[in-house]
């Protein structure tokens, strides 16, 4: 029973979303809007001496993501190591 | 509206690939059947953002030696090279955490350890 | 550990694969890859050296310490290099126009010219010293742990 | 002094984030160094904190782009969209910003002698660092695309952290479900995002909610924003990883873990006041948070009262609280659109929501702590094998008898303060809801006086006649939340006159949050 709500519950999530994202969104190839990126495709070069328009987004508009990105590379090997450690004998009581 | 439907191809490969990610999550009790299907979630959402940034007949958006015509759009590509790393780091974490609960229960069903369910 | 050949094999590819990535980060800035994409291509080298000898061989050349002051230095500089912008704002590319990585390119489709880019460049190193640090140790840390063996520290 | 206030909302975030990456380094010079460097560091960021609050209590929306030429330049020069990342700080986010940064600083007090002697410290702090920081950006940040960076970050290093005692299994599944409870409601605001981002060709949450035209596809991004979110905050119908994340998570994170579920709220109201606000049809959208906001406030308490783990009994009420929240907000959702109703009662219900946060995560927190005091001292969570137990442990005794009566909403406490607010709005609106919320009220006192019979009172157990308090260090984090949680509810008025009115108006003023992004648009 539990089943077979969530099957209907999630075809009709998936439908929706394929409806949404097939014939509501722009045709691929032809985006609707492009100020944001044409901005940054004219100015790269000038303002961050980048030929890689890509690296000068990852690195300079948008740097604060790609530190937020190597923290959370950071974030996960510290909690892996921090998960495989080797315990001491007297912690295994609490 | 009909003629956007063949061009809107890889936007509907990727919304199927999240609903199948989402079945497996929700269908599946194998604990690294569960991590795949997040990984296919991640793959699904990526795919989706960066086929929302081609430009017909566009180049890849580097001017080193690139040939004349119009660039695609740079800001979908360096989101998704953000998301990408961003789910190599949490796949890394659900799979040590997984080969922690296989050590306890030594098994990787859902159903079995107490607390997964509900 | 696998057969003798698999291991030199392994051991003078290692070589390649380091040089490659090291390529990649180093062009981050010109042509296609940076310091995540490089990085991964150096830690798949390691995972091959991981699948030609055993996780506890390896272990005793790359130590986890070493691994982990690596990553921890990789992302002070990131950090350091975001903080050095302060002057004007967090995060502002101090390095257009002076002479480290100053030069700036002609607009449009150019050649390319390493001495460019900022301090794109050596964000792009740092990157990827923390990704080959922390993908590393993650990797030998599983790969160690599910063989039974204990991790130094 | 210019200097620091000018860049502070930077500072914030990036002082912990360079801490957490230096930390292993220092550790090799020793634990008190670490320690030292911790707190001073800390010490440092909560300065900053006060500067900037006191920044714009007085000047209003403070917007810091990054990488730009001046860090008020929202847009380019002579452009109309913004392209850079920014921080936009108001009302909202700063008073989330003190909600976090004093549960923080009370954690990492009481770690600093829980933790003495443990196995992995110097990774243990520097997620701790990690997830401040994680919190911290999401309060702060403009942008929808960093938001979701942030709430990574929160939401990994709070499952490594939850998952810390590796050996006792229902540790390591707690960390797991949230991971994949985190990982999942991420990937759907990806999702959401990149529809957004296709048809606006922007990530700036100002410029989003300036260019809003609510189409279907606008719709389908809010459905996923408001679902991910909501499972990410443990409304009712998706709060089954609460009860075992906060069960399981060490004492300090779990304070810190409750702290990242509220900032998801935050970010959940961020997305229905300031991106949608205005557009979208708030009857119903209020009506569904109230309803929501009732589930979890009754299946939240019925599901403690019977529950035997002290921890596992405060996670539901943390659910059941949660519901509080919701309710106030929901209110005011309803009736944004009718002034009179809105002066009359709707500010007073927001306020009340608003408030409820920051009073639930203070004596929620102190409850959390005092169970792991007990835990700390003789290793189990049981309630009914405790017994006695305040002959010998009169501090920790003393402080759940403030947090337990703050949660009930006894008067001198601050729980009684926001939940006043909210019978008396709601009363105005419904008062069906109003009697269901006191109901809830007095089961919860009625549980929490249960645990504080079992497990304080009573003839000593024989096992633990020679249990000693606490160190100090864990009694100096409680008694801050304590003195926080008695002034609160001593002088309620000046609160909600300084840190939780500027934060209601905020969030129903979407125009000025717009303007100080888009206001240079031509």
């Amino acid at each position: 029973m539990r089943k077979v709500i969530g099957l209907v519950l999630l075809i009709v999530v998936v439908a929706f979303v394929v409806y949404g994202v097939v014939a509501l969104i722009h045709p691929f190839g032809y985006p609707s809007q492009s100020d944001m990126d044409d901005y940054i495709i004219d100015n790269a070069q000038n303002q961050t001496g980048s030929n890689n328009v890509v690296a000068s987004v990852v690195f300079d508009y948008r740097g604060l993501d790609t530190l937020g990105e190597a923290t959370i590379l950071f974030t996960a090997v510290t909690g892996v190591l921090l998960l495989l450690r080797t315990l001491k004998h007297e912690e295994d009581r609490s | 509206m009909m003629e956007s439907i063949p061009l809107n191809f890889p936007f509907l490969a990727a919304a199927l690939l999240v609903g199948i990610a989402l079945y497996i999550m929700l269908f599946k009790r194998n604990l690294i059947k569960l991590i795949m299907g997040v990984a296919m979630l991640a793959s699904g959402v990526n795919l989706f953002i960066v086929a929302l940034g081609y430009r017909a007949g566009g180049n890849a958006p580097i001017y080193t030696d690139v040939p004349p015509g119009p660039m695609v759009l740079s800001v979908p590509q360096a989101l998704t090279l953000t998301s990408i790393v961003i789910n190599v780091a949490v796949l890394a974490l659900m799979l040590t955490m997984v080969v922690h609960i296989y050590r306890h229960t030594g098994d990787i069903d859902s159903e079995k350890s107490r607390k997964l369910r509900g | 550990m696998l057969s003798k050949i698999v291991r030199t094999v392994a051991n003078q590819l290692m070589l390649f694969i380091l040089i490659f990535g090291l390529y990649v980060i180093a062009h981050g800035h010109l042509t296609p890859g940076g310091g995540f994409q490089g990085g991964a291509v150096v830690v798949s080298g390691v995972v091959m050296l991981l699948v030609a000898f055993n996780a506890g061989e390896l272990k005793k050349s790359l130590r986890e310490r070493f691994l982990s002051i690596m990553e921890s230095t990789g992302g002070l500089v990131f950090v350091v290099l975001a903080f050095a912008g302060l002057g004007t704002v967090f995060f502002y590319n101090f390095l257009v126009g002076s002479p480290i990585f100053g030069d700036i390119p002609i607009p449009g489709p150019n050649p390319g010219n390493l001495w460019t880019g900022g301090f794109i460049p050596l964000m792009n190193f740092a990157v990827g010293l923390k990704v080959v640090a922390g993908l590393s140790a993650v990797v030998l840390a599983l790969a160690l742990f599910t063989s039974g063996e204990e991790m130094e520290e | 002094m210019d200097f620091l206030t000018t860049n502070s909302p930077a500072l914030i975030v990036a002082l912990p984030l360079f801490a957490a990456f230096a930390i292993p380094l220092i550790s090799r010079a020793g634990e008190r160094t670490r320690n030292t460097f911790s707190l001073v560091i800390f010490g440092l960021i909560s300065f900053l904190v006060a500067i900037l609050a006191v920044n714009v209590h007085s000047v209003g929306i403070r917007v810091y782009t990054f990488g730009a030429t001046a860090a008020q330049m929202a847009l380019p020069h002579g452009y109309m969209v913004p392209v850079r990342i920014m921080f936009e700080v108001d009302g909202m986010s700063m008073f989330m910003g003190i909600i976090v940064t004093t549960v923080a600083l009370a954690a990492l007090i009481y770690s600093l002698q829980f933790m003495k002697g443990r196995t992995g410290q110097a990774r243990f702090y520097s997620l701790m660092m990690l997830l401040y920081a994680g919190m911290m950006g999401l309060a702060f940040t403009g942008d929808m695309f960093n938001l979701f960076v942030f709430l990574e970050i929160a939401s990994i290093a709070g499952a490594a952290l939850a998952a810390y005692r590796t050996n006792m299994a229902d540790a390591v599944e707690g960390g797991f479900k949230y991971i994949v409870i985190s990982a999942v409601s991420a990937l759907l605001v990806l999702f959401a995002i990149g529809i957004l981002y296709a048809q606006y060709d922007v990530l700036s949450i100002a410029a989003l909610a300036h260019f809003m035209q609510y189409t279907p596809l606008d719709m389908i991004a809010l459905a996923l924003l408001v679902g991910a979110l909501v499972m990410k905050l443990a409304g009712v119908p998706l709060h089954m990883w609460a009860p075992d994340t906060y069960t399981v998570a060490p004492a300090g994170t779990t304070p810190m873990i409750l702290a990242a579920s509220y900032i998801s709220m935050y970010a959940l109201y961020r997305v229905t006041f300031t991106m949608y606000g205005g557009l979208i049809n708030t009857t119903a959208i209020g009506w569904v948070v109230i309803i929501v906001g009732v589930l979890s406030m009754f299946v939240g308490v019925m599901m403690a009262v019977h529950q035997t783990d002290i921890k596992r009994m405060m996670a539901y009420h943390a659910v059941s609280q949660g519901g509080y929240m919701l309710l106030g907000v929901g209110v005011c959702l309803a009736v944004i659109t009718d002034p009179a109703a809105l002066a009359s009662y709707g500010r007073d219900a927001m306020n009340g929501g608003i408030f409820h946060i920051i009073n639930h995560v203070f004596y929620k927190a102190l409850l959390f702590m005092t169970a792991e005091a007990i835990f700390f001292r003789i290793g189990t969570r049981d309630t009914n094998k405790m017994g006695g137990l305040a002959r010998n442990m009169k501090w920790t005794a003393g402080f759940y008898i403030i947090g337990a009566l703050a949660i009930s909403g006894i008067p001198p406490f601050n729980g009684f303060a926001s939940k006043l607010l909210i019978y008396e709005s709601v009363l105005k609106f419904s008062p069906v809801l109003s009697v269901i919320a006191m109901f809830v009220s007095l089961v919860t006192l009625a549980s929490f006086a249960k645990v504080f019979y079992s497990a304080f009172t009573g003839p000593p157990m024989p096992a633990y006649e020679g249990v000693k308090e606490v160190p100090k260090s864990m009694i100096v984090g409680m008694s801050i939340l304590a003195v926080l949680i008695i002034f609160f509810g001593l002088f309620p008025g000046l609160i909600v006159d300084t840190i939780v009115a500027p934060a209601t108006n905020a969030l129903i003023d979407q125009a000025s949050y717009i303007n100080a992004v888009m206001g240079a648009v031509p």
